[in-house]
């Protein structure tokens, strides 16, 4: 077998439309929510529709939408950044009838312009050893109630959500309009019978950003100052004898304003808006009920084409805090590394109440 | 009817979402690995906790990396998961395919996995979720035979990913596509063998708007950019007129205030020499506004997730690149930040940490590459910076 | 004529600005010490390098600091300078004088020291600059005598300082000379007898234009503030129209963009809810608006230079606190802050320091100050965040 | 002799008219540049006229300015936040033959409004045992060449201007619209005969920020790894045997665009503009051309009210760099902990050069 042949060409799998407009395109419209079309300069004209979906599919998922592509889309279709699937036409004729076959098939289409795309997620209980909850599972119970908001755009900019279910982050959920974080509450719990087995002691000590791991001299294992640790997971990640998983310590932390574009205002990390709630599956309705009341606050407040970050950034984050009705802790304020450049250093501020 | 096994999850196909729930159970119709997948997740979600030991190591041959291997902790209830690993595929760049392509894959992976998968990770490889230590040579040789190859990970350089770019996008300032395409390509060894301190990713975006999030989450963000004036149809900017308030939603939001409006005459004016191409503009009337015609890059560096020293956000290392066939600078400038990184990045340190640790000063010295204002937000506000030895006097030493 | 003793230093006497070398001359005339402090510095404005040993501890009887103890490192050279001490005199509050207490000064300086001074150190203090070891007490007791007494130096409690508020300003949201001579007052051991790990500043300005600095160089900075809305007097805002463009200079440029100007009414209205009182509008208006009524001040903390973490600027601690004498509210929290910096600062670290090296969390509950989001501007973007024990389940120690 | 007795009573020091108005003020006007007209709830009008001076007064010339108080004020008067002296006067008549009698003796009136007002500084080599640089000599010099901005408003906003002789920054320059800071370039020579007599070792060493210094066994002294030394001169206050003061490694550094006060935008801090220029006594000519680049720049740059930070933050550090022709090094950009937040973090920037 020949190795590192690299991935297909992607050209071999573009639709000719594109082929042919290849770095031709002269603009575009959005038709409808889930719709575009892209004209091109010599006048064609492509059809995107834009579905959304669960990202952990099926086989059977996958052929259903090669079935609808074959029928509709010569047999192209792409997936996004997003994870969302996108049928590209050619023919306007076919748009009506892959509309109403998507209806029919109960698939949603939306997640263009000023709405809400799908959730950037990861693997959580369905995959990964280190979650602090489950990604897919949060991720559908949020997505049912804020379906209207990817099927229309009635939002005053676009909405991005992501969640991870620990602070790897994969994902990168930490520039999201609204992130979803899987947070652990209690120190790893030692077995130190195991940790001169089969970790690596030096190593072990080294991941942990806080200096919270000493080694321990009559085990051979280590030691953790628990009040120094705050529960990153790192050390586990390379000593599988120090897990962390904890069903009353482990829940969900919420965090909103980020954003990656640098349209208008710069990419922007998201911040603590809720530290904690308890895992509750199967729906997570804390969860829930927390995202869709931040939606619902932006959406009332924030101004034509302003993002979640932009909104907070004119009216302060302790309006913020006061609209949301989302209370503010000692969790709030940062204590890392120079931490103190998030303080307010002015007498500039606006009563809240 | 008998009794659910799984009442908890069956209440996650409720909802007009789609359903994984519903995706597992049809998987696991047909094969039992995805059938105790779902069976364990619902202990899961019982217990609220994982049930899946940390990975081991394993993998096809000739490779570093590709493969996350992972066992279930409780194979006396779930015998079908002992082993689910996961495969990582390198996507078609631009995640295109032709229903050909994907039925393909499916019945490679109906043979030798667990029929389910995730399209894509969210690096962007297709995700092939759970098979066993056995399965992963023969699937993965079936499927290199059909064109597909590993994706990264470990030590390594990760699966590099692109905005839909030129394909779909008007505003590509280059061919995002193509660029990300020959670069993983050329740096297959890098890919598929792990040998740096840890991972290490690209993506490429070819508009500030960063459809794929590579400031973000990229050591190396490869974003699209102009140089000269935004191309402007007054004609389109007048019949934009009836539809948007140019004023409020546009001027008004312009980052560095530099358009005007004329209401009456219904002209635009960019000061094109303040415009930091935001974007916006050029958002709201695609049809009027378009990127300026000498196109590029701007390449940023250092973005990562928290671990281990705090998330960093990519920062700009070059202005303006310009992004041609062979992209020979990019490369270039790659392989030079890997050597330096290499020989000096402690284990699990990425690149962003590294220039922290050290200092920029350092590592610009260290590609030859001259320091600008473009780099910074803001000049240090600290007094405690460096001076090189041959810019200083010597002192005599003291006895 | 005889050549000039001080070439380089003469060529200062030049140009409009008033020269110190023309005073250090003047001083010389009477004193031999001023005459070598101005040959000494001559000397280093030769060899472009300072001629002042490291300090030694001296003092007068009683006070552990207040006196910065400096010796010549050429006495063979300049023997009037071989002692030079400086004495830091504490001000009166506002640095107001009759001339009779200037004279006083003069005339106790002149008969003890150089005859040079700071008017003033840039703590605030009256510097007295330059005596021998010998004069210190001597001077202190007649300068004591007279109702003068020593300020802050060492691990202490520095001279504390007030704008000019009530005394001259329209803007005084309290009285920040008051407050300022009473706390000095009440914390004279705090002052003059070394007790902490480094120094503590207090200064006090009595609304937020914060005339004294307070922000950038106080540990605790006191900064007058309101809580109700701005005082309007509309028929002023109309005279001013005339002279100002309100909408351009005025409501333009209010940070909080909570005001709106009728040009043809000439109306100004103010969302007083979301005005942050950053003074801007009222500095531009003093005649047509002013600072509500519900006055006091807001409480930062932690501001510092450089040494040794970096500089810091004070941050919000208290929003708003009323300020009335006894201003015992005030006094307590610094007795708290000071007991606690003093048992767990290290030394040399500034209160900010410590606050920074254990986090707010525990300085906040070691006060008994609730977090609210006035303190910050923004929220921590790092996830590495501490859970207090009592807010998280107990998992049952492992074996 | 009792001690503590505080300071005087201030009351004893305050003019009738302000003993009389005190806390009663309604509002102020700008007469002319240095002569402030306060005007109280009842009536009664206070003039305030501001005059320069050099801080390191004789005390003849204190007395000088008693003179003139008791001559024109009753005798009162008093010296401002930024050691100025202020004139106080009750009475309108008595305001011309005052600005005459200061005119005559050459004492400069101005200092209010927008205009450029006395240096904020040190000791330098007067009085100080670690200087990089001297503190009256170079704020002369440059207060010479700015004199015509001291007696004129004609800035669009305030500027302040400070000077420190070394990293301590007493005065807090690092907040000024302009900061001179006197700066060492070389490690400290060590003298490893004094350092076991003179120093403690263990504070010596924990006094550097860059954890430069180590024991040295062998002399019971200190070694320094000079690569991680950035001249602080922190151990110098605490070890005399370790100086570092050198006429070729010292020199003034120049920061820009600091502000301390609430209005419009919060305070800032300063940021290095120039990291180096040499010593050039008697009158630093190179820093007052810097000095006065800078002010000339931004007076024909920003908008009225606009503060050096408010001009820079609207046009960009990339355009000032360029319009005031100061060259970017590497030493602008910070590697200080956690640096890494002043870089450019958005593809948004301006083209320049
Ligand atoms: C298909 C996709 C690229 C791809 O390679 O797959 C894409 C496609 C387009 N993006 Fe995007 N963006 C896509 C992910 C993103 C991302 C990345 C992400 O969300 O993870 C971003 C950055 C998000 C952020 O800032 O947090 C992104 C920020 C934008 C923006 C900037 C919006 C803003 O105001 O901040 C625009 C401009 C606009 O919409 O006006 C844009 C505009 C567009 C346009 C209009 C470009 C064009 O002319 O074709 C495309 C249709 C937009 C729409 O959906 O309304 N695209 N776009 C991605 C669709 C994801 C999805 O399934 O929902
Ligand atoms: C599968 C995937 C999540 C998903 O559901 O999509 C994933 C899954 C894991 N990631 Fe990730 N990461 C995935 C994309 C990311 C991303 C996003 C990206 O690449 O754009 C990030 C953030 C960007 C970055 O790299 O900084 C990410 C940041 C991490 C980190 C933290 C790295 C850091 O420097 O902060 C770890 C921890 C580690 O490396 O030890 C991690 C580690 C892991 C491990 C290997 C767990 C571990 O500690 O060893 C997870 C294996 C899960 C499993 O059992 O399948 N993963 N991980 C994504 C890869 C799919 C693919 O190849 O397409
Ligand atoms: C006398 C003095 C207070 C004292 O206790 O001594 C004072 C007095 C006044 N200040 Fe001030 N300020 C004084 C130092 C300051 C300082 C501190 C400093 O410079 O070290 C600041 C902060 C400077 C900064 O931000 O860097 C300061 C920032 C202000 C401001 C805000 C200006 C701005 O736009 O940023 C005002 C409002 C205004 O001028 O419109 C102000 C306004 C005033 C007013 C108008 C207040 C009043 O109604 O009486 C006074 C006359 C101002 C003038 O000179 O035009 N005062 N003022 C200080 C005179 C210093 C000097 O001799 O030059
Ligand atoms: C005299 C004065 C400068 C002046 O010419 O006005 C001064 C002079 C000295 N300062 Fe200062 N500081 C003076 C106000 C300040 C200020 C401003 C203020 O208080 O508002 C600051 C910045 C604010 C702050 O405290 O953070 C200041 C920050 C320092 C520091 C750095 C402290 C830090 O935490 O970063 C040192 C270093 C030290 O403490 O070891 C320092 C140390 C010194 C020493 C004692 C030198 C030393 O290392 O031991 C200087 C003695 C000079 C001499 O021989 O006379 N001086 N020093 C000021 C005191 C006069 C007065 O009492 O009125
Ligand atoms: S975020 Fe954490 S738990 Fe979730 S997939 Fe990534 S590494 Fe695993
Ligand atoms: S969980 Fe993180 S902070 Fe806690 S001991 Fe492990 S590495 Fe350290
Ligand atoms: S990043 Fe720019 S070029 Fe790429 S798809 Fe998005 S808008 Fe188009
Ligand atoms: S691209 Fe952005 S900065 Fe440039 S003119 Fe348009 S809105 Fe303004
Ligand atoms: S700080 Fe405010 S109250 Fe004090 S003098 Fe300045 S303007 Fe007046
Ligand atoms: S005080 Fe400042 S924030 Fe408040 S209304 Fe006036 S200008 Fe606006
Ligand atoms: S700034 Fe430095 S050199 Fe100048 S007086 Fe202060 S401590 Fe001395
Ligand atoms: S000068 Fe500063 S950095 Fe250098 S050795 Fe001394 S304390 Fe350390």
């Amino acid at each position: 077998m020949p190795t590192d042949i690299g991935p297909p060409d992607y050209h071999t799998m573009l639709p000719p439309i594109i082929a042919r407009n290849y770095g031709k395109w002269k603009y575009h419209e959005i038709l409808q929510p889930g719709v575009l079309m892209h004209v091109a300069q010599g006048g064609d004209k492509l059809y995107s529709v834009r579905v959304g979906g669960a990202r952990l599919v099926c086989t059977d998922r996958i052929r259903e939408y090669c079935d609808i592509a074959e029928k509709f889309c010569d047999g192209y279709l792409r997936f996004t950044s997003r994870h969302n699937v996108e049928f590209l036409l050619d023919k306007k004729d076919n748009l009506e009838p892959l509309l109403q076959d998507l209806k029919q098939r109960g698939y949603p289409v939306g997640g263009t312009g000023h709405s809400i795309t799908s959730i950037v997620h990861t693997q959580g209980w369905v995959h990964c050893h280190t979650p602090a909850t489950d990604a897919s599972g949060p991720v559908k119970a949020v997505m049912d109630e804020l379906y209207d908001h990817f099927i229309a755009m009635k939002l005053p900019g676009k909405l991005r959500i992501a969640l991870a279910c620990c602070l790897n982050m994969c994902g990168a959920v930490h520039f999201s309009d609204i992130s979803i974080l899987g947070i652990h509450r209690l120190p790893p719990s030692l077995d130190n019978e195991r940790v001169p087995k089969i970790c690596e002691v030096p190593t072990t000590i080294a991941a942990c950003p806080t200096l919270a791991i000493r080694p321990d001299p009559k085990t051979k294992g280590v030691q953790i100052n628990e009040e120094r640790c705050m529960y990153c997971g790192n050390c586990y990640t390379l000593c599988p004898a120090l897990p962390l998983m904890d069903p009353e310590g482990d829940g969900i932390s919420i965090w909103v304003g980020g954003k990656v574009s640098n349209a208008r205002s710069g990419p922007a990390f998201s911040k603590l808006a809720i530290p904690f709630i308890p895992n509750h599956p199967p729906r997570w309705p804390e969860v829930v009920d927390a995202v869709k009341n931040i939606v619902e606050c932006y959406a009332k407040g924030a101004r034509k084409h302003e993002r979640m970050g932009e909104w907070i950034g004119r009216i302060g984050w302790e309006r913020f805090f006061e609209v949301t009705k989302i209370p503010f802790t000692d969790k709030h304020i940062d204590d890392f590394t120079l931490s103190y450049d998030t303080f307010r250093s002015t007498a500039q501020f606006k009563y809240t109440g | 009817m008998a009794q659910s096994e799984t009442p908890l999850l069956d209440e996650l196909e409720k909802g007009p979402w789609p359903s994984f729930v519903k995706d597992l159970k049809m998987a696991g119709q047909k094969k039992a690995m995805s059938r105790d997948l779902l069976r364990q997740l619902e202990l899961s979600y019982k217990e609220r906790i994982g049930h899946w030991k940390h990975g081991g190591i394993v993998g096809v041959k000739g490779y570093g990396g590709g493969v996350i291997g992972r066992y279930s902790d409780r194979p006396d209830l779930f015998p079908g998961v002992e082993h689910c690993h996961t495969m990582r595929i390198n996507m078609p760049t631009g995640w295109f395919y032709t229903t050909k392509a994907l039925r393909t894959i499916c019945d490679i992976w109906d043979k030798y996995g667990s029929g389910m998968t995730n399209f894509h990770g969210s690096t962007g490889d297709i995700i092939l979720l759970g098979t066993t230590t056995n399965n992963l040579q023969p699937c993965f040789d079936e499927l290199s035979e059909k064109g597909f190859d590993m994706g990264g990970s470990g030590s390594a350089l990760r699966t590099p990913s692109a905005c839909v770019g030129p394909a779909r996008c008007e505003w590509a300032c280059y061919d995002s596509l193509d660029a990300i395409n020959d670069i993983t390509h050329t740096f297959q060894m890098q890919l598929h063998r792990p040998m740096w301190p840890y991972k290490f990713k690209i993506k490429c975006s070819a508009c500030p708007n960063d459809c794929v999030a590579a400031i973000a989450r990229a050591d190396l963000s490869i974003i699209g950019t102009w140089r000269d004036n935004i191309q402007m149809d007054p004609g389109a900017v007048k019949e934009y007129a009836g539809k948007l308030d140019i004023q409020e939603e546009v001027v008004e939001l312009c980052p560095t205030r530099c358009m005007s409006w004329d209401e009456k005459k219904k002209e635009l004016k960019i000061n094109n020499k303040e415009c930091s191409r935001c974007m916006h503009c050029i958002n709201l009337m695609p049809k009027a506004l378009a990127p300026g015609k000498d196109k590029g890059a701007t390449i940023l560096i250092g973005g990562k997730a928290p671990i281990l020293k705090g998330a960093m956000i990519s920062w700009v290392l070059i202005p303006f690149l310009k992004m041609e066939k062979p992209y020979q600078p990019i490369k270039d400038l790659a392989l030079k930040i890997w050597d330096w990184w290499d020989e000096n990045g402690k284990m699990r340190e990425r690149v962003g940490e590294l220039i922290e640790r050290v200092g920029m000063r350092v590592f610009l010295k260290e590609m030859g590459i001259k320091p600008i204002p473009q780099m910074i937000r803001t000049p240090r506000a600290n007094p405690y910076f460096f001076w090189w030895p041959e810019e200083v006097p010597q002192k005599p030493k003291s006895a």
